[in-house]
């Protein structure tokens, strides 16, 4: 027998009706609770409070370790006197400008790296020098050039910031495949508008990694700057003020400063970082 | 032509009390006006460390520096005579305290006792147990105690010291930190004093700047000369409201009364312009090495216009 | 029941934040041990998600995959894979080491022998002159084919291939499709094979499974497909019937 | 009519031998000398070390920012007396320490991150939360769990070098293609063995970039903390010799101390970071 | 010299840090305005290779490549290219987008313009369901379907373009070819084509270049394929010829 069998099917012959049905599975509450990343990132907040102050507690050092009740306790109050948000205030602006221009920076310099084989050694170079090189070495001439004022601090801010968006940005670009690249040289993309428009989005994630880094040291550098810099009658930013408790003893008021720190860090990563995330690298399908 | 505003920076601390009577009332201002400089403003800058203020001035953002008597030798060294001190306005004691009964003299410390100070070998108080150690140990032991040194904040210090079981029992101590240490921690005692070490006293607050600006400002040197002399006598005076000033501009929490208590103990009312023991330390510092010139006397590192006073 | 695979009314479905799409609706069918299973189905009608999903990387929305009557839970070194995607070679790995990496760590069979039998099967597909070349050199039919060879070296009991040879030439194809033909003379294992070409499902298969468009459903099967292996005019005819089947409106039987 | 042409060509049937001429155009000496990387990177570093000289000249503020030739006198003299290689020496020995640490600890909480929903979130609350923060908020901890010396060194050194490694290498993980993915699962690779055989690799580009930019962290937090914590007398890193002379106004030596970071530092770049991406990202045709 | 496209004697290598690859040896060939170019040849052969070269992503070692008299030197838009891997697609831009995008960079025609005839192309290739959804929700047939209509969409005076029917199914290919040769009719651009398959090569070429296994050289050239288009049984018997000049032995002329 040279005869295949064909047997036709019909018993999905139901047809449309029948597709859309979707059995959604309803989980026990907690379980559903608990498949939400808001609920699991409060619990993981509450567990540590918990830890900080048992330990608080335990520890008993007042002058060293505060609890936590006593922390929130100077919190409130200075949050009460708008001292805290006003130092806050103050912190945040000058942050954003810094953080601002040396994202820009970091771009600059990235987009000579990637087109000219001279602008690569450039960045290797630099970033080689000067990322590993403390605040410090920056201050005579911050303060040669921009004085005691915010463009100082601004500018040891960029250091901080640029070589790491840099590098990230630039590892970024180098990942990103040759046939994305091909894709864009055939529509005659080049220089801004190539980078704009393949590069930048082709190499997001890395980006967002570098710019989610680049927050926080800049956040580390000025809170260390302000002391270095100081400040003019009553105006300083966080840093000052967890200098001044520090000085004064009243250590509760500095972790109050370091909660505040630690607050807009919960803040900008879950609000602003994850929202982009989402409306991005996820929605694209390049994020696992 | 002099100019018309001025920057001086300060440190947070009641050592700089007269400074903050001198901002709050506005003495500067009000003495040059005076002299014939009409609207000087005075720009009072806080800044963290005498490192920090060293920096500014000499990258020309700050006119004047208020802060150590040893920042202002060195800088003098320095810069080969270019920068010199106005006055200064404080000689309070800095104290030695030690929680650890068993340490009374300096003979106690072991190899294992730590001693806390803000610096290792260049701050005030490393420099003084020096002085101390020479005077106990003999003239070739001056460095005996630098290896029990470490070097701590005095705000980590006294979280330090409060800490029974930490490693820091001894912490040389500047008020107000010396102050709450002995009040609030168990067993502590003074093991030795600033005055004990220098016979009466050393300066700690000094204000100081470059000679081209007092060439160039001479009224505003007086000025500060001036101002000086009524914030001390301001404070003597009326020293709650001295205390007031000190906690509305610093921010203290501390109550009006606790300070108040505090400069009632020996020597803190040692508010004086006149240069105290300086001639003493800087001989000690070119003795190590610190400072590569000696100077001859306090006036070398002092301007003209101060050399009224009675120093030392 | 003897069956090997049992895919049981499997609905296989993708959410997406924008919306769920319904990739296969209550797809079922049996492969005995032996079979050489073929899926035939217009583009995107969900024939690599079946095989994902038989692989274990998915799991069914409705319905259930059996292997052995055991559900299939998580995928496994029983179910080689052979993929569509021209990236499932370990970049940093030669081509020799792309073929041995499962037999170590799968196989667990000493470094030497992996080696041996690497080196054999990449030669089955005409690279040896490549064994140590990294894969961003290859071209893309020559990926394909070490993906072939390193599927085919594991001997697995189950083979998943999806599209294997669509990158090849026609010689190529013709030869890769011997040497599986010869394999699977040898080792008798289980193959389920995703193609778009009707006449390399009746060379290759004894059981072909017809997919309607998306969703996909199933259309027909054909079987004892390897009675007209030898019989060209039989074979042409077969696929005539079968491409007025899936192609021809009429001949489809849910629009 | 309807036959096609078919033409044979012969033209190239001399064969094998012509194959393997290659015609290697020759380029001019400049032309060749500048094509190495290495030559390009010197001239850049050459012109960055005269712009320092001639800027340091015309500014003529030594006691703020000497001039390179005065920093060289006091680099040389400072290697001669053996002082700057204790001290570069002591330094590197606590960041290794720090640094190793740093990337185990950052492997582990990576992996934790990876492999379940809950490692994930925590990962994401951690690094919002601590990374912003100063290394002066963890003091008080060092001092208390360690003590002063260099285990509390090698504390405020981890915080540094963990986030940033960590950060990077799950964005790495979490690019790497479905495919891959799904190839390493068909081999029954699970837990560490999937990690070190798949995701590693595979995330390579951005480990790559991580271990670079916690290298230099490490640096900057190594010399900052070494202010902080100090040293019992004459034993101190770098660090504590940028900070003593800077205390004592010895500018050019304190130049001398961050010219010393500076070299390190393009010595790794150059040297360690430079050949394991040649060996590795560069080899594999994962680096454009 | 009417030749729209001159390649002159081309040897195209790469270099990797291991070893220097000869991809092809001193290939020449010439397309009229308007031809329909098919490369065919064995997998490794160097098509993608000549094809990129063709398209400015690679300089030549020897020889010379020219289009209307003028050497290539860089990609262009004059030159479409459709690529052979699937990740040639914006992950970040949806179907719709994907297609627009170089009617917008290159050809920079009005959004509103561009939007509908991306649309039309889309619809084309039978995705227009799909137009909002991003590329990673694809399949892999559709998501070369988006290549192609992204290609033919900027209608361009080359069109370059590398195996794009090769992950389709008989029918959707049939409907894909049809388009392409509609296409044809109607705007009359130049198309170079790779292909694996002999049969669609005819269908598609009016004429066709024969090369020979790795490193790509010239064997052969077919011309006045069309002539066969209409005549079923003389287009097997050219099928059969080619396919004895590729891959006999006695066909090849280098072995
Ligand atoms: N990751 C994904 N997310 C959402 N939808 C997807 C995903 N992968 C596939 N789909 C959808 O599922 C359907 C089936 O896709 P699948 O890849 O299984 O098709 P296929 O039969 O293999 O097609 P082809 O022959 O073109 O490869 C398609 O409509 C596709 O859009
Ligand atoms: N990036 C590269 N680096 C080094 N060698 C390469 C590279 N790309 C291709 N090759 C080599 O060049 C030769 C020709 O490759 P090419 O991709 O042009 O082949 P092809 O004819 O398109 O094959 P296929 O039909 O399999 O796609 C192959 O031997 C391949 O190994
Ligand atoms: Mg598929
Ligand atoms: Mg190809």
């Amino acid at each position: 027998m040279t005869r295949a069998t064909i047997t036709l099917k019909k018993d999905s012959a139901d047809g449309d009706s029948a597709r859309h049905v979707v059995v959604v599975r309803e989980l026990p509450l907690i379980q559903k609770l608990w498949s939400d990343a808001f609920v699991r990132k409060t619990v993981i907040i509450l567990l540590l409070a918990l830890a900080w102050e048992i330990y608080g507690r335990l520890l008993d050092n007042p002058l060293l370790f505060p609890t936590l009740s006593d922390t929130i306790a100077a919190f409130i109050d200075r949050i009460g006197d708008g001292i805290l948000v006003d130092r806050a205030w103050t912190s945040i602006k000058v942050l954003l400008i810094g953080y601002a221009l040396g994202i820009i920076l970091a771009a600059v310099i990235t987009i000579l790296a990637i087109s000219t084989q001279i602008g690569t050694d450039f960045l290797e170079v630099m970033t080689a020098m000067f990322n590993p090189l403390p605040a410090i070495a920056l201050l005579p001439l911050a303060l040669i050039w921009f004085g005691l004022g915010t463009t100082s601090i601004v500018f040891v801010l960029l250091h901080s910031v640029v070589w790491v968006v840099a590098l990230n940005t630039q590892s970024g670009f180098l990942a990103v495949s040759h046939t994305l690249r091909m894709v864009g040289r055939n529509y005659e993309l080049t220089g801004l508008r190539y980078v704009a428009k393949i590069l930048i989005p082709a190499a997001f994630p890395s980006i967002l990694t570098g710019l989610k880094i680049g927050w926080a040291f800049a956040w580390r550098t000025l809170i260390a700057a302000e002391l270095v810099f100081g400040v003019a009658s009553g105006q300083g930013g966080l840093g000052w003020f967890i200098f001044e408790n520090r000085n004064l003893l009243d250590i509760p008021a500095v972790f109050a400063g370091l909660l505040t720190v630690i607050i807009i860090g919960l803040i900008v990563e879950n609000l602003v970082f994850r929202l982009i995330e989402k409306k991005t690298v996820r929605r694209w399908g390049m994020q696992g | 032509q002099e100019k018309t505003e001025i920057t001086i920076t300060k440190q947070p601390s009641i050592l700089y009390l007269p400074a903050l009577v001198m901002q709050k009332q506005g003495l500067i201002e009000k003495s040059a006006a005076q002299d014939g400089v009409k609207n000087l403003k005075v720009n009072w800058r806080s800044f963290s460390s005498g490192g920090a203020s060293t920096d500014a001035l000499l990258s020309d953002n700050v006119e004047i520096v208020n802060s150590g008597l040893g920042n202002l030798l060195l800088l003098w060294d320095r810069t080969k005579g270019k920068v010199k001190g106005i006055t200064t306005n404080s000689a309070l004691p800095l104290e030695l305290v030690s929680r650890d009964p068993k340490i009374k003299t300096l003979k106690d410390f072991g190899p294992r006792d730590k001693i806390a100070v803000p610096t290792v070998r260049v701050s005030t108080q490393a420099i003084l147990l020096q002085m101390a150690a020479e005077k106990e140990f003999g003239k070739d032991n001056w460095s005996k105690l630098d290896a029990n040194t470490v070097q701590l904040g005095h705000p980590d210090a006294a979280a330090m010291l409060a800490n029974a079981s930490g490693e820091i029992s001894t912490h040389f101590a500047a008020p107000p930190f010396s102050y709450k240490e002995l009040k609030t921690v168990p067993n502590a005692h003074v093991l030795l004093r600033s005055n004990d070490i220098i016979d009466g006293g050393l300066s700690q607050s000094t204000l100081f700047t470059t000679t081209k600006f007092a060439e160039a400002n001479p009224k505003i040197i007086k000025a500060v000369l001036a101002a000086s002399e009524e914030a001390i006598a301001f404070i003597k005076a009326h020293p709650d409201q001295a205390v007031d000033i000190y906690r509305e501009i610093s921010g203290d929490q501390t109550s009006a009364a606790e300070l108040l208590d505090m400069l009632k103990q020996p020597g803190m009312m040692d508010f004086q312009m006149a240069p105290a023991g300086s001639m003493k330390f800087a001989e000690h510092m070119s003795k190590v090495g610190i400072l590569k010139t000696k100077p001859a006397k306090w006036t070398d590192y002092f301007m003209p216009e101060s050399a009224g006073l009675n120093g030392s | 029941m003897a069956y090997l695979l049992e895919v049981d009314a499997v609905t296989l479905r993708y959410k997406t934040p924008e919306s769920i799409i319904t990739a296969t609706n209550k797809v079922s069918f049996n492969v005995n041990s032996g079979d050489r299973f073929v899926l035939l189905g217009p583009s995107g009608c969900g024939k690599s998600t079946l095989l994902k999903a038989v692989g274990g990387y998915l799991a069914p929305e409705e319905g259930e995959i059996r292997i052995k009557g055991k559900a299939v839970r998580k995928p496994g070194a029983d179910r080689m894979m052979v993929f569509q995607e021209f990236d499932q070679l370990l970049p940093w790995k030669t081509v020799l080491e792309n073929v041995m990496f499962p037999l170590l760590a799968a196989r667990k069979m000493p470094r030497k022998e992996a080696q041996e039998r690497a080196r054999a099967y990449v030669e089955k597909v005409h690279l040896g002159q490549f064994a140590d070349s990294y894969t961003h050199t290859l071209s893309g039919g020559m990926k394909q084919r070490v993906a072939i060879a390193r599927g085919m070296s594991m001997e697995p009991d189950i083979l998943l291939m999806d599209e294997p040879f669509a990158a090849l030439d026609a010689l190529t194809r013709r030869q890769m499709q011997d040497e599986l033909l010869q394999l699977w003379e040898d080792t008798r294992f289980t193959v389920m094979f995703v193609t778009h070409s009707i006449a390399e499902a009746i060379r290759i298969g004894n059981r072909i499974l017809l997919l309607s468009p998306h969703p996909g459903e199933v259309k027909a099967e054909v079987s004892d497909v390897e009675s007209v292996a030898d019989d060209a005019a039989a074979a042409a005819e077969l696929e005539q019937e079968i491409h007025g089947l899936l192609f021809d409106p009429q001949g489809a039987h849910t629009e």
